[in-house]
């Protein structure tokens, strides 16, 4: 016979407003198998956990159940005072009684008839739970950084300066990121490039950290502490080890008409290039796209002229698998493409905007690269269409943020602050032009950041328009602009030399298929899922992995920062221990029983079932059954839905426990 | 103002299999929202609904339920990679066995209710109790649970009394 | 006139010259596999005690195989012999076995189940025109009336893939799909009235458990329905009880399968119980083009997906 | 001078029974199949078919409960199924072959646990036979004793006659009562000739020579022979008249439910499993040679009876074709 213990938790009064919590502590006492049962105040505070620990001894209790909040609140921490108590964790559990029921009922009678229930259902299954201990496995004191922006570039140094080796994959030639794109950063105007550069220079110089630029994540197989990554190195074309940078190849390029994109196609590049002065590494790539030799066969110039014999037209993609026990991810973000509706897109264009068939409209990045003094105007701000200088320029915020009606609904965070960036730079470039902002509200929430927009306004004069813009069209070489003050209640037609979009930030194209290659999980605008959002931040739900920057939503670069450190801390948390304990709920094979179908082999998304010879003592084999490793296993129990004989058993779902909560209905 | 309760003749058991991490995630969100809903529904939590094996269904209007919902994550969100995958599956081919049989496939809600989606678990739950208690109770399992074979049959009016207090 | 019809019912489909070839190719053959040594033993049928009947038998011996015969009496499916379930069997070392095609799919099923591998297995494939059904008078020869239900719709007349067939196929006339119409005039029905026809059935069940003996896939060493700890189906031969039996049964069948109707042949209270084998074998091909067929699968329906399947059902 | 009744007189009879209260079972159709069932008139008996099941189920039912359990306030509360209030019942139109076996089993439920369920039943019971005049290939009654006009077993028995009608029998003094009590529904036989009792075909068996054998053969190659086909199934023990092993089973959950009594059958492969996971009849050779050796050894050595009737159910449901009569005739020529 169990002796179970139920305590019936008041939750303040968010649970004893609406749920008669003596009435289901008494019936609960009731119950087979029950040898106390109590209520009170606050179960998860100091004396609440007390309380339990003292019953455990009083009453010999040999499993518990705390009627309370969700088990994803406090299970944890009723788990940890069961173990004080010296029972074993796994025979605690809760009964949902807060948010399932006194939260979500009025009638009181109706709710305390519920909580019984619940705590009846929850009693039959603890007396069927089993002792479980926590399973070690050993840690790959390896990390995956996946993105070598400021995000991944933070994680890295953090981790190898903690003394551990780092793997750092680049889809672009080039680490850098949108950071190394940059003019200059507010609230506080750095330059950008000045302290983005010596970190780059860091990562391509520390003995800790590999860098694969160029190079994308092709499988990931594993788990927590023990990953093998499979990360193809595209062909670059040049072989990174004999090439000295000296740049002769790229300068004697015949093909030099290229858009570069790293300019947001305002400047020109060769076929061989390196996508900005002060790239790491500074190793040349061939757009073999657009190279004369890869499309015709003739050509050979950048081959002929390279004096170490770096360059390579044979070379192909390689593969390389990389152990490793945690990965962080950090790919970053694009910016949303405002031009009309691009086709099998969920968000809906910004045909009115005239993006792409107006030059003089274009995105705050672009504007970035012109402020730029590395950019390709050398930094002066000049329209596109003509290379005048604008005399009025008009920026609209919210493009594509927070319009529901086009598909994206959340706030894009960086636009208020880089637009009053760039009303700045434009003023103290252009002294006599004038800039106007058309906004819906200001949101500077971050430490001098107020202040900065309001040094935009009050010292940089730029004007600020409380409204939105209806539609763009060129007149001549204007584009006039035609929009609404809200606060004064007029229609406004500016008559802009330039405008700038301040369009959404959102997910890299291609962020889905990566989460799936890590199994971990992303929201409808494919920005990755935290754990949790206030107590998990960095971490995904599945173990091993951890998010950092603008791919798990919008970002500016201190929070990216912030949040890239805190990813590397979790990692080094995590390889400060010789091993690793994980939370036992995984599956079992009875060999008894097993017939070798493998029809849990077959449906594992894990690949944790294996086939396991088992043999008499003279080594003959008797027959084959199948073994869940224990590590690999996610703890899903897809494979005993699918066991026709249940021959295999997740523990802490076993049938025992399903079928005891559902004979308690 | 403060709507009239309103009282039903019949109150229909509900019973929920439930995924952790969404839907069960979910309908925390529905009460941390302080949405509301009937009080009908009786949650058992699973990992993932690659967990849930059919048997469980079955078992559920056995034992009295008189409608199941069965709900995990949307395609492509699950935990586990591909658990509601291979259920969404199971469940395709169980409700079609259930249905041959002669069950009436109103009792039986399949659903996705992410974590997100605290107002879809109240509005799934609710018009599934509702449904449900318009179409009254499950007879077909109730009256089976107490059938007995001819030979087994007790017949005297006390026995039978005795009998009909067994589950 | 209703004379005439009730002899078209009893012409014989086959002259009985076929049965007696089909017969002498499988002794042959047996005789030649064990005296070679080449197998151990050879699964086929010898005649039963009363006439008309056949049951099965293991050779060992060149003796033994020339006691095997073919008859409208085997209607037995052998696969049962080859699984785990009937280890004395396979214990005997390499063996051959003779097999209808409806037999061959279920040899098929059990190869993608880990069960049978090809390369230990010689199969003597029967060109089979038909067996009898249970309640067949066994004093009549094969025809319409006497021909068992599963043989009225076989596309597997024809072995592919075997070692030998035994026999060629004879014309055959089509055959009115008797079960094809029983299937679809309970789809027809309201879900009440499929509720009745299937509880009467049911509740009739004793839990013999032949359906389960006799089934090529029910080879489990335990059965989940015999379990108590927990106790997901009740052990007791009660109407819930065999209810759920028989649900589960199906349930756990579904995708595996081979249709050879064994477990409802076996079935000493007459309960149809391959057609909720055949309605699951139905529903899977509209659902996921599943069908049971004579080359190994790596994968069944219900442990494979595909992202873009189909969620109609789900709200 | 004999009794006869007219078959309308028959049916007007369980018309009758059924009237007073009485629970009357007896062949009636069932789907595709005829059972012994309760017949709530009289025009539902069936005359013309062997049931596919025994007769045995009206003293020893597929599933009975024999007590039901509830925990409430004051503890557990056991509730007794008291067999003092089981129906009267009467079997009509069982087979000789049926109307023998209760006869066999008497004694194992009353050897060293007086099984009240079953004697009550018994108690409760009267028997009216009927004399088969049709036998199938399946059918060996004559091969173990018995006959297809074997009145043993029966209260009263039936033989039909050539034109019709039944000639009747009091075997017993129940049989005589029930004669008496209704009279008015049996007539004089006069003249008319019973039909000829069918005729099993099959070789005699000589069941001492056969019991002989078993006695000296624990071990020998049949079994394994039989165990190679044998499926494992219980279809031969649960439509045979003679088998009776019961299962008892908790069925509920720790706050509720009841203790059923069910039929088992020794060739389940769990038959003997115990609770430590030991099976001393870990093998279906063993399993099957138990069957054999139960009913015509071990029964015999105990009760000087044997456990077969040759009603030919199992011959005929065997689903793998393995004929006991050939196995006892196999036996018997060794």
């Amino acid at each position: 016979m169990s002796r179970i213990g139920v305590f019936v938790c008041h939750c303040g009064e968010n649970i004893s407003r609406t749920v008669d919590v003596e009435k289901v502590a008494a019936a609960a006492a009731r119950l087979s198998g029950v040898a106390y049962a109590t209520d009170y105040k606050y179960m998860c505070s100091d004396p609440g956990q007390g309380l339990l620990k003292k019953a455990v001894a009083e009453h010999r209790l040999d499993g518990i159940v705390v009627a309370a909040c969700s088990p994803r609140m406090h299970e944890k921490t009723f788990r940890n005072a069961a173990k004080s108590a010296g029972l074993n964790p796994f025979l605690c559990e809760m009964a949902n009684i807060r948010e399932h029921c006194s939260w979500v009922h009025e009638d009181r009678e109706e709710a305390t008839e519920k909580a019984i229930s619940i705590v009846t259902m929850l009693v039959e299954r603890v007396k069927k739970n089993r002792k479980l201990v926590p399973i070690t496995v050993p840690i790959t004191k390896r990390s995956l950084v996946i993105g070598g922006g400021i995000a991944g570039i933070q994680a890295a140094l953090d981790i190898a300066d903690a003394g551990h080796e780092v793997v750092l994959v680049e889809r672009e030639p080039s680490i850098g990121g949108h950071m190394a794109q940059l003019s200059e950063t507010f609230p506080t105007l750095d330059c950008s490039q000045c302290i983005m550069t010596p970190k780059m220079v860091d990562v391509a110089n520390h003995p800790n950290i590999r860098l694969y630029t160029y190079s994308e994540i092709e499988n990931v197989e594993g788990y927590i502490g023990n990953f093998q990554v499979t990360v193809r190195k595209k062909a670059r074309s040049v072989d990174m080890d004999k090439c000295t940078g000296c740049g002769v190849c790229t300068a004697k390029c015949p093909q030099k008409k290229i858009p570069n994109s790293f300019d947001r196609d305002l400047g020109m590049r060769p076929a061989i290039y390196v996508p900005f002065p002060q790239a790491v590494p500074n190793t040349p790539v061939i757009d073999r796209a657009n190279c004369t030799y890869f499309k015709t066969g003739k050509c050979g110039v950048c081959q002929k002229v390279c004096g170490p014999g770096a360059v390579d037209y044979e070379q192909q993609d390689e593969l390389v698998v990389e152990p490793v026990g945690a990965i962080v991810v950090a790919t970053g973000f694009e910016l949303y493409d405002i031009g009309p509706k691009p086709a099998g897109s969920p968000y809906e264009g910004y045909g009115e905007f005239g993006y792409g068939t107006i030059p003089d409209v274009i995105d705050g990045l672009t504007f970035e690269r012109l402020a730029s003094a590395s950019g390709p105007t050398g930094g002066k701000i000049v329209r596109p269409s003509d290379g005048k200088e604008p005399k009025q320029v008009v920026f609209i915020q919210c493009v594509g943020s927070r319009a529901r009606e086009k598909g994206i609904s959340y706030c894009s965070k960086i636009c208020c602050m880089y637009t009053a960036k760039h009303t700045m730079l434009y003023h103290h470039k252009v002294h006599d032009g004038q800039a106007y902002v058309f906004f819906m509200d200001a949101r500077t929430p971050g430490k001098n950041y107020d202040e900065f927009w309001r040094r935009s306004i009050e010292e940089e004069e730029a004007v600020y328009i409380r409204g939105m813009v209806s539609r763009l069209y060129q007149k001549g070489d204007k584009v006039v602009v035609m929009g609404s003050d809200v606060l004064v209640g007029v229609q406004v037609e500016i008559e802009a030399d330039l405008v700038v979009l301040a369009t959404a930030v959102q997910a890299r194209t291609g962020a889905d298929s990566l989460a799936q290659k890590l199994g971990i999980s992303y929201d409808k605008y494919n920005f990755y899922s935290e754990a949790h959002a206030k107590l998990k931040p960095v971490e995904c739900a599945t173990a091993g992995i951890y998010l950092a920057g603008a791919c798990q939503g919008p970002k500016d670069i201190p929070d990216t920062v912030s949040q890239a450190s805190a990813a590397a801390a979790k990692v080094m948390t995590l390889f400060a221990k010789a091993e690793l304990e994980r939370e036992p709920i995984v599956a079992k094979v009875n060999e008894r029983n097993c017939v070798a179908c493998f029809y849990c082999k077959k449906v594992c998304p894990y690949g944790a079932v294996e086939e396991k010879e088992i043999r008499d003592r003279n080594g003959n084999l008797i027959r084959v059954v199948a073994y869940v490793n224990p590590g690999v296993c996610g703890g899903c129990g897809t494979c005993q839905a699918t066991c026709p004989s249940k021959s295999v058993e997740l523990d802490g779902y076993t049938d025992e426990q399903v079928i005891a909560m559902i004979d308690a209905l | 103002m403060h709507a009239e309760k309103v009282k039903h003749d019949f109150e229909p058991k509900i019973v929920a299999f439930v995924c952790t991490w969404c839907t069960y995630a979910g309908a925390d969100l529905a009460g941390t929202s302080r949405m509301q809903y009937p009080s009908n529904v009786r949650v058992v939590k699973f990992p993932c609904t690659g967990r849930i094996d059919p048997v469980f269904i079955l078992r559920a209007f056995q034992k009295g339920a008189d409608g199941i919902l069965v709900s995990g994550c949307h395609p492509g969100d699950c935990h586990y990679m591909a658990g509601n995958f291979h259920a969404r599956r199971r469940f395709a081919a169980f409700r079609k066995l259930l249905e041959f049989v002669g069950v009436d496939l109103a009792r039986l809600q399949f659903s996705w209710v992410s974590a997100a989606e605290g107002g879809k678990w109240v509005e799934v739950v609710t018009e599934l109790t509702e449904r449900i208690r318009a179409m009254g109770p499950l007879e077909e399992f109730k009256e089976l649970e107490l059938e007995e074979c001819w030979s087994g049959k007790i017949d005297t009016p006390e026995l039978q009394e005795a009998y009909k207090a067994i589950p | 006139m209703t004379n005439t019809a009730q002899k078209l019912d009893t012409i014989p489909l086959v002259d009985s010259g076929y049965w007696s070839s089909v017969t002498e190719a499988i002794r042959t053959e047996a005789e030649r596999l064990l005296s070679s040594g080449e197998v151990t033993a050879v699964i086929g049928y010898r005649a039963g005690r009363r006439s008309g009947t056949a049951l099965p038998a293991i050779a060992t011996s060149p003796e033994q195989a020339r006691e095997l015969v073919f008859s409208p009496g085997c209607v037995n499916n052998l696969a049962l012999y080859l699984t785990k379930a009937k280890k004395d069997v396979a214990k005997k070392g390499k063996v051959a076995i003779v097999a209808k095609g409806c037999d061959l799919k279920a040899l098929a099923g059990l190869m993608g189940e880990s069960q049978l591998k090809r390369e230990e297995l010689v199969i003597i494939g029967v060109a089979c025109a038909g067996v009898y059904g249970a309640s067949a008078d066994r004093s009549l020869p094969l025809s319409e009336e006497t021909i068992a239900r599963k043989c009225r719709e076989c596309t597997v007349h024809a072995p592919e893939g075997v070692d030998l067939t035994a026999g060629s196929v004879p014309a055959l006339p089509q055959l009115s799909p008797e079960e094809a119409e029983e299937l679809a005039r309970l789809e027809a029905m309201t879900p009440r009235e499929r509720w009745a026809f299937w509880t009467e059935h049911f509740s009739r069940c004793v839990r013999c458990m032949a359906c389960r003996q006799v089934c090529p896939f029910c080879y489990c060493e335990q059965c989940y329905c015999d379990r108590n700890r927990p106790q997901g189906v009740e052990t007791s031969p009660r109407p819930a009880g065999n209810t759920a039996w028989h649900i589960v049964r199906g349930m756990h069948l579904a995708g595996r399968c081979a249709g050879c109707a064994e477990c409802e042949r076996a079935c000493p209270m007459d309960i149809p119980l391959n057609l909720l084998n055949r309605k699951m074998a139905q529903e899977l091909k509209e659902l996921y083009g599943h069908e049971a067929g004579i080359a190994p699968k790596e994968k069944g329906p219900l442990a494979e997906y595909r992202e873009d399947d189909d969620q109609s059902f789900i709200k | 001078m004999p009794k006869m009744i007219t078959e309308q007189n028959l049916r007007a009879l369980i018309d009758l029974l059924v009237k007073e209260g009485s629970r009357v079972v007896g062949p009636k159709a069932a789907g595709t199949m005829t059972l012994y069932e309760p017949l709530a008139a009289g025009e539902e008996l069936v005359l013309t078919e062997l049931p596919r099941r025994s007769a045995k189920e009206a003293f020893f039912p597929l599933c009975e409960t024999i007590l039901t359990y509830a925990k409430g306030e004051e503890g557990v509360q056991v509730n007794d199924i008291d067999p003092a209030r089981f129906p009267e019942t009467v079997l009509v139109a069982v087979r000789p072959c049926d109307a023998a076996a209760p006869g066999i089993l008497d004694a194992v439920f009353s050897w060293d646990y007086d099984d009240q369920f079953y004697q009550e039943r018994r108690k409760k019971t009267a028997i009216i036979g009927l004399a088969c005049t049709k036998a199938d290939d399946a059918c060996f009654c004559t091969a173990v004793g018995l006959s297809p006009a074997e009145t043993q077993g029966s209260d009263l028995f039936l033989t039909p006659l050539s034109g019709g009608g039944f000639r009747v029998e009091a075997v017993t003094e129940k049989g005589e009562k029930l004669l008496a009590r209704y009279s008015q529904l049996f007539g004089e036989a006069g003249s008319a000739q019973p039909l000829p009792p069918a005729e099993p075909g099959g070789e005699k068996l000589e069941l001492a020579r056969i019991k002989a054998w078993l006695d000296a053969n624990f071990e020998s190659p049949l079994w394994q022979e039989i165990a190679d086909r044998c499926a494992g199934c219980g279809a031969c023990a649960f439509l045979c008249p003679a088998c009776h092993c019961f299962d008892i089973n908790d069925e509920g959950t720790e706050a509720k439910g009841a203790r059923r009594k069910s039929w088992d059958a020794c060739g389940f492969a769990k038959f003997t499993n115990h609770a430590s996971g030991h099976n001393p009849r870990d093998a279906q050779n063993k399993r099957y040679r138990n069957r054999l050796m139960h009913k015509f050894k071990y029964y015999d050595d105990k009760f000087g009876k044997h456990l077969c009737t040759g009603c030919g159910r199992c011959v005929r449901a065997c689903p793998v074709g393995i004929d006991i009569k050939a196995v006892l005739d196999e036996i018997n020529s060794k």
